[in-house]
């Protein structure tokens, strides 16, 4: 057997809410039964953006902010892949933002797991753009990355989890992969994943999140319903975690996906197959 | 001034013409790229190398609107020093062009709205005044039949015959509706009508094409050509954002790459579309993206990321004038400095530098493979004429492009292995990679210093270590990159440096010069950055070297003397309007500057 | 009199939507009797980046993309201005998406018009985050700026004009100028501005609008009602115009502007006037 | 190796200490700095001037941390060439700072979890094993009590009296809850008690501190002596976005603007800082940005656009060790090349060069004047030890600050003038402007190429006007710029060049080589671009040169060449594991250099 990279513990502190997200990672994969070396994960940068070394996968460690391009750009560039991208909350909501607005508009076929903390972990402590409390109306009111979803019509799949209820986040770990392996496009799970360094949110956490999941009145199928339903716990103080929205709809890319006639992965392209189409180009420059 | 009124002045014999090059000018929607496609296809059917370009001011609708082509014997990758003749739908078409037209050149000026002005055109050329859009819209109902009246008359002066005009003119508009094309038909033949009045009757021209036969050759712009060349060496994702000039790749990639099974993504941004062409690079797919000089400098980190993390990129810099948005619709070479020498850090890259459209072939494929040989990014350094101009060139040598992915290993190379680490010290700093997927091939890919495993690690031997492999890739690839193109007075202590859009114009100048009896040798590198020593060896070779380029601080001159030329042997020849140098405005430059020795 | 830049003729296609926005700009100043000299107008790249040569103002030309910021810059640094941001749908809504998902959080006092005609005009005629048709769930499903701005807590006010309806586009205007001439922070107006050379969706939006001010029922101060009134109309094929959600907080920065022991504009400043601050502040440093 | 355990040891007379410095090395988390900034108080109190810096692994928590402080009668930029006192929490820190250690230095290692490692520490040092750790816990149930337990020790060492040890401590942690204290002071005095033991009893120090008087001094790092001297000169808006080691710049404009009724600003991205800086520099508002390597990166576009709509700019960058994310808490100065040539297009722009904190904050108010005199923009380069390493200073001089608007008119001086035009044309190549809200002001901003009233204008004529324009500035603000510092043996043909961190670290290496017979003489410039004729006199002044540098490929080096100095004439010396040079490394490399000679 060749020897390659195993992965390492991680350099967290400790009680970071970060190792739960890790742990729920790898037992979605055991559950799911998905191979390490089928899978990439890849990741912004923050305390967040080192989860990759600890698990067994393709690793990628982005820039800051740009992980969603690159995930979409691999998972286009070989569908076979399990594409997960993973990142803090300033590095998705503050100088990602804008990606994530055009990820959720592109449902193209990746995981994104946010590992929100409220807080600029890695950089020690600075305010992100989920920082206040949650749904109180300030003039600096927090962003809820999930009601922005709902907001844009390409959305599939909106899940927000909290590492206190490892059971509920198992589930939606494992619901989300189902997704993307289903080719089903953008599954975009939140965690709320304390950091208790700098910014200790699990006793303020603990006490306000709301388990939609729990709540037999509601269903994750209606867009508007999910909206209202926010907007409603954020004034009562709440944050909704559970399967907030989920849509059956083919992923970006589906229509040449399912044009069979060539390896899936651009990769094993050999141009050489190509001679005729390419003298044909050429012969459209004759003059 | 002769303004042709006396049909008698066309008795004479008609001027052998085998280097010809015709304006049509007017505001934007004025239709002049019309007219030249048009010529364009007649005198590639009299044998003759075609350079096209257009001129159109930065604005939505009207400003100045010019299109050229040149019809030579000889290929010249540029326009020459001069008009021969101007069609001008108006008074600021002579303002902007008049100045530029030979002694002998021949004027056909749009009288609509009143008289030619004065004193601008040269008083030896030959004027036909005819009131085109007046006749179009009187006769045909739609000014912009003005465009295939003023072809009708053009034929005759350059003495096609009528029904070859009419064949021409049905070729092209092949793909118009019935309706639209009779209108040009008839427009053409209002053409004939007043060529008739001016005494320009069939058979009676003032010029004459030479006889030459059609050949097999290409007419495409470097966009295009560089696109095609990734495309030919098996690059099969591009990612990109719309920017003047360099949508043409885009555009074209996502009009070509799917019947490839390759993809084409317009992004939300630059930002966006260098990372996903980062993850598609990093599935091992052959990916691109691209961009005018604004959006290059947004993609700066991620250049610098390519470079550390070693992420096979390549980068199609279409440069347009700086700084900022400055004027996207005109020539600089303005961003050398900034390919070489941007991003933040130290990190292996490549620049390339082609001159014309073969070359961006060429150049394309050759980067595409040079991307995923030494794993960093390497920029394809155009500019506006280059990215937009079309010339003929031979038929590219599809057989000669080789795929070539360098270290990547298969699952079987892979099971091969005692360990696989992704960032292995290796002797030529490159280490083999195995991409997602393949089993056993397990590695960490980061931005961050790391160790061969790709664990991050600031330790300073690593760090070192790590550095030094990073860079011994400059020296490994070195022999794979295109050699100068050089020629002239080997025995000449005088030397000329040029890239990109200057590469014709050099070449054309040069032989001006050579006529005035100042002899040189002509240098042109093909790449920027690692610096060959060829090219030093030249420098040092010559007393004085002139650096022909568009950039006003000299950056071509900086990048030189940075790599270690003598600086007091540099003399910058720079330009810096936006306008490409014309060949006998160089060559007057030259002269001045060697008189000045 | 000094002569200085007089204002020039748009340089845009003969019915362009942008005549509109340039006409609707102007009365708004003329019913409000804004002081040219006391306005800024700010825009992107594209066709809409050439309003602020057209209109009597101080103008600026900002890059593709980030006009945002630089307005919110300008009206922080002067709050004595009023601060206009103009710019495309590509300009807003690609390049520049994360600096409005930031605009609406930060809800500085800026009016941001955003002349939205689905495509990129200047750059002749791809498509824009808007192009496809309105509200259709398509897997590459059009951004809608105001559902957005509906799911991010920060936001004030948002409308939508259209340029075939100048009465109300009149009204919103000066409704928005309102908003921040009160210092009530981020006015958001989409202004649906057909391009007739790359792509005209005249005949589309005049079948398609919907004018909600007109709806008696409607008010525009439930973001939720607002959110499913939106959804709902969307799947009817129609877009919503009008005044669509509205709320009164203070502006970004209204803390500090309450304070009027010094000038409001920062360049006002002299730093003589704070040398025993100063010296206090290096009295810290002391060793 | 001497552990002592032998009290009798101590017989000896103290060594007399006036260069010293002291390392507290274990794992993040464990406190080092804490006993650091006890002993700066001490040593500031004896006169001594000082030096601190940490070195902490990019991991969060946990990792090698170490801080050390030098104390100096002499004022040195940086830490000299070893450690005199290394206190030891764990093996690792022996494994990674023993190597440094002077041969007569003294070795405090916690024995907790087993004896020292052998073979690292000379073996002349002292050795002096505590179990501090396990003591801690067990005496005061708190780990983190072992520093100033290992402070009480310390105090012994260097014969400080145990009162006064005891002062020190309360006045830093006066801040603690009264338990906290109480430990803490426990704690110290079980620090006095196992130097009883040793032998260390008071009045029978290993060291013996100077006599000299607490002076009058600033101990401030350069990110905050940079900001604290845009304050001064009327900065009044800064926005900015986290980012290692240039947050402490956006912090402290944080924490004071507030009361100076300026606006700091946390940004959602680099991107969206710098332009809100300049909305904030529009209006007139003095306005900086700053990032480090990567975020600079990312500012690129936008730097061009201050340089080509002419809009005043300060931009620090706290350089980090590159490329990409690289190494964010090492030092490099791998920025230099993005700084003077990244961005697209050619554009007017300073790069200033601090060399120690008092530069930082002269440079920080320069700048701040520049960047309006100029309207271009205007970077600070720091490195990491320059921005985060904290030094004694002279008191700034308030004074001297000045506050230059430049340009800038008043609404009655545009009143005043027959026509205002935003970019007018004028010799020194800087326009008069008025700013947004200025009656009769009215004018158009644009990164587009423009004529003389802002509006778009692509015409060639008007463009080289323009750029001749804004390229004289640089030639205009020269005689402002700061020039260098010169010193060394003017007679000789050696020259060293350097410039951040390297500074204090040539300072001080230029006399070790003095003393080794080696004569130099030494040139700092405090420009990088552009760049001034005194550095290209000093290197045509040279037989050669050594330019000492934190860059793999050389940076400041080719920055000399490509401004025109002679290349053969400079010999690079270079390193780049994220270390600053030791002095006796660097004089041994030039050691070398010169006897390759
Ligand atoms: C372009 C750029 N800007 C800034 C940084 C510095 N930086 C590193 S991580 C980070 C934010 C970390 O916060 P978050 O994304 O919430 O992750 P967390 O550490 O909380 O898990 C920042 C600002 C960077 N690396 N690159
Ligand atoms: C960084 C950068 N990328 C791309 C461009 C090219 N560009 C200019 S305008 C434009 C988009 C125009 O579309 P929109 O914002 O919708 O404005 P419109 O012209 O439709 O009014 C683009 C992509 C640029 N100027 N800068
Ligand atoms: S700093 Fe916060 S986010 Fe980072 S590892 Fe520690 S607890 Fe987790
Ligand atoms: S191209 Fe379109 S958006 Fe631009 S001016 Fe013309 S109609 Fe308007
Ligand atoms: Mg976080
Ligand atoms: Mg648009």
């Amino acid at each position: 057997m060749t020897i390659t990279y195993t992965p390492t513990n991680p350099v967290w502190c400790s009680g970071c809410g970060h190792y739960g997200v890790k742990g729920a990672l790898e037992r979605a994969f055991d559950v799911l039964g998905i191979q390490p070396c089928e899978t990439m994960l890849l990741t912004g940068i923050g305390c967040s953006g080192s989860i990759q070394n600890n698990v067994n996968a393709y690793g990628y460690h982005s820039m800051h902010g740009r992980v969603l391009p690159t995930a979409t750009g691999a998972s286009i560039a070989n569908p076979d892949l399990t594409v997960i991208a993973a990142g803090g909350d300033g590095d998705g909501y503050a100088i990602g933002a804008g990606h994530l607005v055009h990820a959720f508009k592109r449902n193209a076929n990746v995981l994104y797991i946010l590992m929100n903390n409220a807080v600029y972990g890695l950089t020690k402590g600075q305010d992100s753009p989920t920082s206040g409390s949650f749904g109180q109306a300030i003039a600096d009111a927090p962003i809820d990355g999930i009601a922005m979803g709902l907001s844009i019509p390409g959305t599939t799949f909106l899940a927000r989890g909290f590492i206190r209820q490892a059971d509920q986040l198992n589930s939606l770990m494992v619901q989300a992969l189902e997704h993307v392996r289903a080719k089903k496009g953008f599954a975009f799970l939140e965690v709320l994943s304390p950091c208790v360094t700098y910014h200790d949110t699990y006793p303020d956490w603990n006490a306000r999140f709301y388990d939609l999941d729990a709540d037999r009145e509601y269903t994750a199928e209606d867009r508007g319903a999910a909206f209202v339903k926010t907007l409603a716990l954020n004034e009562e103080g709440k944050i909704p975690t559970g399967m907030i929205y989920h849509e059956d709809r083919p992923c970006f890319g589906a229509d040449w996906l399912e044009n069979d006639s060539s390896p899936a992965q651009l990769s094993a392209h050999d141009p050489h197959n190509h001679r005729d189409e390419l003298q044909e180009l050429m012969g459209r420059y004759l003059m | 001034m002769n303004v042709m009124t006396n049909p008698g002045k066309f008795q004479a014999e008609p001027r052998l013409c085998d280097d010809l090059t015709v304006c049509v000018a007017g505001q934007g929607g004025d239709g002049s790229l019309t007219i030249i496609t048009l010529l364009a296809d007649v005198l590639a059917h009299h044998g003759l190398h075609l350079y096209r370009t257009s001129n159109i001011a930065s604005r939505i609708k009207g400003g100045h609107a010019s299109a050229l082509v040149r019809g030579s014997h000889e290929q010249f990758g540029g326009l020459g020093s001069a008009i021969n003749i101007l069609v001008a739908f108006d008074e600021e078409a002579i303002r902007m062009r008049g100045q530029y037209l030979t002694s002998d050149a021949i004027v056909i000026y749009d009288t609509s709205r009143g008289p030619m002005p004065e004193g601008i055109v040269p008083h030896t050329a030959t004027v036909l005044p005819v009131p085109f859009s007046r006749f179009s819209v009187r006769e045909l109902r739609r000014d912009l039949f003005k465009n295939s009246f003023g072809f009708g008359l053009l034929s005759r002066v350059i003495g096609l015959n009528d029904d070859d005009a009419d064949d021409y003119l049905r070729n092209r508009f092949k793909k118009l509706s019935a309706r639209a094309l009779d209108g040009n038909r008839q427009a053409l033949k209002l053409g004939f009508g007043v060529a008739d009045e001016l005494g320009l009757t069939p058979g009676k021209s003032m010029l004459q094409l030479p006889a030459g036969e059609k050949q097999k050759r290409l007419f495409i712009t470097g966009n295009e050509a560089a696109a095609f060349g990734f495309l030919a060496a098996g690059g099969r994702f591009y990612a990109g954002y719309p920017i003047t000039p360099a949508t043409e790749v885009m555009d074209w990639l996502g009009a070509n790459l799917p019947q490839f099974d390759g993809v084409m993504v317009q992004a939300e941004d630059e930002l966006s579309a260098i990372n996903m062409a980062i993850g598609a690079a990093l599935t091992g797919a052959r990916a691109m993206t691209g961009s005018s000089s604004p959006g290059i400098a947004l993609m700066g980190e991620s250049i610098s990321h390519c470079g550390s993390a070693e992420i096979p990129m390549v980068i199609v810099n279409s440069q347009r004038a700086g700084p900022s948005t400055g004027m996207p619709t005109k020539i600089e070479q303005g961003d050398l400095g900034m390919m070489i020498s941007g991003g933040n850090g130290d990190f292996p890259r490549i620049v390339l530098s082609p001159g014309d459209a073969s070359e961006c072939f060429e150049i394309g494929a050759l980067a595409t493979n040079l991307a995923q040989i030494a794993q960093c990014p390497v920029f394809i350094a155009l500019d506006r004429a280059l990215s937009q101009d079309s010339m003929t060139v031979p038929v590219f040598d599809l057989d000669s492009v080789e795929m070539n992915t360098g270290k990547m290993l298969s699952a079987t190379e892979v099971a091969e292995l005692d360990e696989y680490k992704r960032y292995s010290v290796t002797e030529d700093g490159i280490s083999p990679w195995a991409v997602p997927g393949t089993p056993g091939g397990m590695s960490l890919v980061t931005g961050n210093e790391r160790n061969e495993w790709g664990q991050v690690s600031a330790e300073p031997g690593n760090r070192v270590t790590m550095m030094d492999k990073r860079a011994r890739k400059l020296g490994t690839i070195k022999p794979l990159l295109p050699r100068a193109v050089s020629y002239g007075d080997t025995s000449s202590k005088i030397g000329i440096i040029g890239v990109g859009v200057a590469a014709g114009i050099i070449s054309e100048t040069y032989r001006l010069l050579e006529n005035d009896g100042v002899r040189l040798k002509v240098h042109r590198p093909r790449v920027l950055f690692p610096m060959l020593d060829e090219t030093l060896d030249f420098i040092a070779g010559c007393d004085r070297v002139y650096v022909v380029e568009h950039s006003e601080s000299g950056q071509l001159e900086r990048v030189l003397s940075g790599a270690g030329a003598n600086p007091d042997k540099l003399h910058g020849i720079r330009k810096y309007d936006g306008t490409p140098f014309w060949t006998d405005e160089l060559a007057e430059l030259i002269k001045d500057a060697e008189g000045a020795q």
